[in-house]
């Protein structure tokens, strides 16, 4: 790991995310969005999470990007409506981003280097996932199910009308 | 071993009611696979019942028991459970082998149906529930196979449900049984209340054991006449005995089923089982209940089997010929011969369903024409079909030595000879022994023989899936009578408990002789009667009056219409006006007062307390209405003090560490 | 000998690196090594892509009863260098209202997750490009970015067929991703592993000493194999399966507006994204590198995964010239309602066999499994009763 | 390259979702920006799992696939009730949700 490599995915990362948060076009933004997500992965992979990154890849570029860009063309919209820009949000937004590094540059104790750690491998994420979380596990796979029969529900067709 | 055969002797009614469930799930897909299903059901409940039988061989008075706790309510628990003893193994095998003839002959008989699918899951589900009513050991538990039975019956009976006549025959059927299992009901309720439980037996708890019966006291009777009331009704006794020709409406294969294996016998056999609560208190064997199921059984014997003379419905001969029959058999249970009446049972499962299942060839072969005086000469073109039912009728007239139905007969003559209380039952039994030898040869000779008068051209020999069935039952109906005999009643000791003994002296007894006299000169009387025979009937000729009060079935009926029904009808009117005037008026009146009532609280609630609310509402008004400046109703001002509330907690946070 | 020859590749890149050892940093050799993979990756599979759609075009010529292309050099294997230079020198054309950006990074994107997808599989003993722990799950995310690429050309190119065919492909390879997935999870499952080259080496032995331990003889993977070459089919959009560029009805789909060399660009990541899913398939069901008997094993292992894999693409050409293009519910219908069963119950019967015990008893005890669900669904799924003679109405 | 680094991107991260999610007027934009929030915090847990005394634990990775698995689940729902609510509003203006209004 060195700061190099850091840097360049740091950077690609937060330009893509200011692209996906300011761009006007909206499919502009949501394909940033997704691009984002590549770059997030990325930092995984550096963390010696591979896993993680792939899943968030797998998640987010594959599923939730399609949803959104497939959302986009099911809701035509006129541009002009929701082209307005909320200052007070960036105002907020920046005091935010203000006491967040203002709480990280004060505290001391998260000026560490990462330890020398053997790499995570798969197998040990699963029997984690299968032994000692299996009950979340088991709760997640219930979220999803009630969450996709939830969101078609929502969008199904009203037939009375 | 015993107690592998009683963990999981419930496979066997479990077999057949889950084979129902499975054709029901396949729908009307594919016909034939329900068929294939039921048969194989039905073997298979055969084979285990077979498995289920060979212990009860080993050892006589054999009696294995399992029982559960149901359900726990309160300090009490409900338990039930199943019994396999000589009566219900030898009642599993009967129903099993009878109702693997019925299925197999249904297959060729209805074949032409559309709903055949439906036909074999009831018929499955009706052989189940009566085979759960054998097993059960407790009251409740019967009781609930038992009203299974009746909801069976009631879909069989209306399987065509497209024709009026039979609903409106599977309603009375299912209604005229419900009124005799209320009976019963009300008798399961007062055993419960005076011994505590419901198994019949729990190692000497139960309420057919010493100490259960010991506690009923005085109550055994009316609880037995209770219970024999539901007994009335399944048995078609009368006077509730007017369901069972009507269920003729029922296809003829359900017919059989019926009055041979299930749903009648199932009244026979509760006496049966229950047979300790009716002997409570026996002097000399006679207890005033079982005094009243003796005359019953008389009535309706010799009352079916007048009616059965004037009959021209050939299945409705048969099922007088049952209600006969069953009559007999209360005799029997009520003179003390318990193992008469139930070889007479076993005996006339065989037998009976081979008759129902001839008439249900013949009646196949005519295209369902059922008039006997439209038949006629069948003899050639049919003669499985008639060496079959000859067969049957033979033993249902009780032609003793060779076939099954006589030496059961003979033994319940034998037991009403020797009732203490009086002779008049044995009496009245030998003229129905006659009658019945009568309209058999009244029948067959209507059916078989003369000329040809029906309107089909060319009858002919029903197909193998059909008659096969008949020959099976044919052969048990003789073979039945190796262990009948007198000489080596061995299913009489087999029932009983005893070992069988063989005494050849026994085989010719003056009590025999003379029953087959009398069975002669009924046969020979109907040849007499009925041998050159018309359209008219020659009693008819002769008797008309007679004839006619008969044929009407002594305007049971009729009888039943003008007084009950009537009295009924009477009672719903009358209800109805006074719900309509009195009950009406008296509620309107009560909700008059009730507005008069709340018209002045209203004033009060108007003037004085609301104006003191109002002053209230006003502030909190004002109240709110400065609050809900800050709920724009948008989401992101929402978000943003989210966020400005995150980053007061961060500062907060940071200030104080 | 065959060791050496098995090792060639490997020895020659171990060559060209020690000239750097020494001399330059770690990063850097590490570089150049990667960058070496990288140049034998894309010059093996452009030269096969090459290959593969002119013989594709004989083969289907051959099929069709006709000659293929038989012009340019020898037995007409010089065509795609025609085609390729056809490709170059045709005008770029961008329409006026497209987005630009989007229609410029469509196909550069859709190539790049195919040759990505490419990289984690092992080509033979020791020769996997880029070695990973989730080397599966990787192949997986690659590709389920090529959906959003797709949806790139479609959009970018505003034009109501582009993005009708990028609709349907999207559908299509959403619905077909499912029981690709699912496929591979029996073999991850008896594996126990995600990394490709554990798979391979879990299909190294020989039953009897000479019948191969590849999944593709077992009753689940026989199954899941076929289910994932069908949802492979689907995948890189081929007959019978081509309907988002069903040219007799959207003119091409969502490459419709594209011209040049980048419509051959999305042309050439169809072809890798074919060989990346068939090598994917021998990597799983087929035994990877390995011989098919024992004694055959002096013959270089890559040798073996590219015969393996030119059967499975000569199978895709087989039925390309052989079956006719099925409809887009016809196609979702099977997805759902067969596929995804059938995938799941693979599953089982892997459970069920990796539990049964004994060998034989296990193989019948999955096959069982299989074939029960297998006639269950051809029960339920019956459309026979809907042809029922036509009945007409008429004015009474 | 440190901890304090790794914080600083994601609370940009952060932020920038924070911005997307307050400032703009598309509601599938508080989607976007609520998905990079919950990025930024998926950074984090992998990021003091990594830094922290116990990487042969991956609790922290744990806790990053589930939320992934959740921040999945919550974008069908949310993207569903954009859809629900366009069909109900015909825009997707969130200025213009206000039926809530006090």
């Amino acid at each position: 790991m060195n700061i190099f490599v850091f840097g360049i995915i740091a950077s690609f990362t937060l330009i893509v995310a200011l692209a996906a948060a300011t761009l006007p076009k909206l499919m502009h933004a949501a394909l940033s969005f997704a691009v984002m997500f590549l770059g997030i992965s990325a930092f995984f992979f550096l963390l010696g999470a591979e896993f993680v990154g792939l899943v968030q890849v797998f998640v987010y570029i594959g599923a939730v990007a399609v949803l959104i860009v497939f959302t986009i063309l099911l809701t035509p919209h006129d541009v002009g409506n929701v082209r307005g820009f909320g200052w007070s949000g960036v105002v907020v937004a920046i005091a935010v981003f203000g006491g967040l590094i203002w709480a990280i540059v004060k505290t001391k104790s998260v000026a560490i280097a990462p330890s020398v750690a053997k790499a995570l491998t798969v197998k040990q994420i699963g029997e984690a996932l299968m032994i000692s979380y299996v009950w979340p596990l088991l709760c997640v796979g219930v979220l999803l199910t009630a969450a996709l029969i939830g969101a078609l529900i929502l969008v199904m067709e009203d037939k009375r009308s | 071993m015993n107690s592998w055969i009683m963990n999981t002797v419930w496979l066997i009614p479990a077999t057949p009611i889950v084979v129902a469930l499975l054709i029901l799930s396949l729908g009307k897909t594919a016909p034939g696979l329900s068929a294939v299903f039921a048969v194989i059901g039905q073997i298979a409940a055969l084979i285990m019942s077979f498995v289920a039988f060979f212990p009860t061989l080993h050892a006589h008075g054999f009696r294995g028991v399992e029982n559960f706790t149901w359900f726990v309510f309160g300090n009490q628990s409900l338990r039930i459970g199943f019994v396999l003893d000589p009566l219900a193994a030898a009642m599993m095998m009967m129903i099993t082998l009878v109702g693997l003839c019925i299925f197999v002959f249904s297959i060729g008989y209805m074949a032409d149906d559309k709903n055949l699918s439906r036909f074999f899951a009831y018929l499955s589900f009706f052989s189940g529930a009566m085979l759960g009513v054998v097993i059960a050991n407790s009251l409740l538990l019967l009781f609930i196979f038992w009203e299974l039975v009746g909801l069976a019956s009631y879909l069989l009976i209306g399987f065509w449900i497209e024709r009026p006549s039979a609903a409106a025959a599977a309603k009375k059927a299912f209604i005229t049984t419900r009124v005799g299992d209320m009976g019963f009901f009300l008798g399961i309720l007062w055993l419960y209340h005076n011994s505590g439980t419901l198994l019949f037996y729990d190692n000497g708890h139960g309420c057919l054991e010493s100490a259960g019966l010991a506690m009923l006291g005085t109550s055994a009777t009316f609880i037995a006449l209770l219970i024999f009331c539901g007994a009335i009704g399944k048995s078609g006794q009368f006077p509730l005995h007017v369901w069972l020709p009507d269920a003729m409406e029922g296809p003829t294969p359900v017919s059989a089923l019926i009055h041979a294996a299930t749903m009648v016998a199932a009244g026979v056999f509760l006496v049966a089982r229950v047979y300790p609560i009716f002997s409570v208190g026996a002097i000399n064997g006679v207890t005033s209940s079982l005094a009243v199921v003796v005359w019953i059984g008389v009535i309706t014997g010799l009352m079916a089997a007048l009616v059965a003379v004037a009959q021209s419905d050939i299945k409705r001969i048969l099922a007088y010929s049952t209600v006969s029959q069953l009559g007999l058999m209360m005799v029997s249970l009520g003179v003390g011969g318990v193992a008469a009446g139930i070889m007479h049972l076993l005996a006339h499962g065989f037998f009976k369903a081979l008759l129902f299942l001839g008439a249900g060839s013949v009646i196949h072969a005519l295209h369902h024409e059922q008039d006997i005086r439209k038949m006629g000469g069948l003899r050639r073109a049919m003669p499985v079909t008639f060496a079959t039912y000859a067969i049957g009728m033979m033993a249902l007239s009780g032609v003793p030595f060779f076939f099954s139905g006589g030496w059961t007969k003979e033994e319940v003559l034998h037991a009403t000879s020797s009732w203490p209380s009086s002779h008049i039952p044995h009496y009245l039994m030998l003229v129905g022994v006659v009658l019945t030898a009568l309209y058999m040869s009244r029948q067959i000779i209507y059916v078989f023989f003369g000329n040809r008068r029906a309107a089909e051209e060319h009858p002919h020999e029903s197909r193998h899936v059909m008659t096969i069935p008949l020959i099976v039952l044919a052969v048990c109906a003789i073979l039945l009578s190796v262990v009948l005999t007198p000489a080596w009643p061995w299913l009489e000791s087999y029932l009983t408990g005893h070992a069988p003994q063989f005494d050849s002296r026994l085989l010719f007894q003056p009590m025999i002789l003379f029953s087959l006299g009398l069975v002669g000169t009924g046969i020979a009387l109907g040849v007499w009667m009925y041998h050159r025979t018309g359209e008219l009937d020659p009693l008819q000729r002769k008797l008309p009056a007679l004839f006619r009060f008969l044929e009407n079935k002594m305007w049971i009926d009729e009888i039943y219409d003008r007084t009950i029904i009537a009295l009924g009808a009477l009672f719903a009117w009358l209800s109805d006006w006074m719900d309509r005037y009195v009950w009406d008026g008296i509620v309107r009146d009560v909700g008059a007062i009730g507005q008069l009532f709340g018209k002045l609280t209203t004033g009060t609630d108007e003037r004085v307390i609301n104006a003191g609310v109002d002053e209230g509402t006003v502030g909190a008004q004002g109240f709110g209405r400065v609050m809900s400046r800050w709920h724009s109703g948008q989401i992101q001002p929402y978000l943003g003090a989210v966020a400005l509330g995150m980053l007061a907690l961060l500062l907060l946070y940071a200030w104080l560490g | 000998m065959s060791q050496s020859l098995d090792q060639i590749f490997i020895h020659a890149k171990q060559w060209l690196l020690s000239f750097l050892s020494g001399r330059a940093s770690d990063l850097l050799i590490q570089i150049v090594s990667s960058l070496l993979n990288i140049v034998a990756l894309l010059g093996v599979f452009l030269t096969l892509f090459a290959l593969m759609s002119v013989l594709e075009r004989k083969i289907l010529g051959r099929m069709q009863n006709r000659y293929g292309p038989n012009r340019v050099g020898p037995f007409g294997l010089f065509q795609p260098v025609a085609d390729g230079i056809k490709m170059l020198i045709k005008e770029d054309i961008v329409p006026a209202r497209a987005d630009k950006i989007v229609h410029f990074l469509a196909p550069v994107l859709i190539a790049a997750a195919a040759i990505l997808s490419l990289g984690v599989i092992p080509y033979g003993r020791n020769m996997t490009p880029f070695v990973i722990d989730g080397g599966i799950l990787f192949f997986f995310a690659v590709g389920s970015a090529t959906e959003l690429t797709v949806f790139m050309a479609g959009w970018g190119s505003n034009n109501k067929y582009s993005m009708l065919g990028a609709m349907r492909a999207i559908a299509q390879m959403i619905s077909y991703e499912l029981p690709l997935i699912i496929t591979v999870l029996p073999v991850v499952m008896v594996v126990g592993s995600l990394n490709p080259d554990k798979i391979v080496f879990a299909q190294k032995y020989y039953y009897f000493g000479f019948l191969p331990h590849w999944f593709v003889l077992t009753p689940w993977g026989a199954t899941a194999f076929a289910l994932f070459f069908v949802s492979g089919l689907v995948e890189s959009n081929r007959t019978p399966f081509d309907v988002p560029e069903g040219e007799s009805e959207i003119v091409a789909g969502h490459m419709t507006e594209y011209s040049g060399f980048k419509y051959a660009t999305f042309f050439m990541a169809e072809y890798l994204g074919m060989f990346a899913v068939s090598g994917l398939a021998v990597t799983l069901f087929l035994g990877g590198w390995h011989a098919p008997l024992p004694w055959l094993a002096f013959i270089p292992s890559y040798l073996w995964f590219f015969a393996k894999l030119s059967v499975l693409l000569f199978v895709f050409i087989w039925v390309r010239g052989t079956l006719p293009r099925i409809r887009i519910d016809q196609m979702m219908n099977l997805a759902w309602k067969f596929m995804l069963p059938m995938a799941f119950t693979c599953v089982v019967a892997a459970a069920v066999w990796h539990y049964a015990g004994h060998r034989l008893l296990a193989w019948l005890w999955s096959l069982a499994v299989i074939a029960v669900v297998y006639f269950a669904l051809s029960i339920f799924l019956d459309t026979r009763k809907k042809f029922t003679p036509r009945r007409y109405r008429f004015v009474e | 390259m440190t901890l304090s680094t790794l914080l600083v991107v994601s609370a940009t991260l952060f932020c920038l979702g924070l911005l997307a999610a307050l400032s703009r007027r598309h509601a599938i934009f508080i989607l976007i920006g609520i998905e990079m929030m919950l990025a930024a915090a998926n950074i984090n847990f992998i990021a003091f799992w990594r830094f922290g005394p116990h990487t042969a634990h991956p609790t922290g990775v744990i806790v990053a696939i589930f939320a992934i698995a959740i921040a999945a689940a919550e974008a069908a729902v949310g993207l569903a009730m954009v859809i629900a609510v366009y069909r109900h509003f015909r825009t997707t203006n969130v200025d213009q949700f206000n039926q809530l209004k006090g």
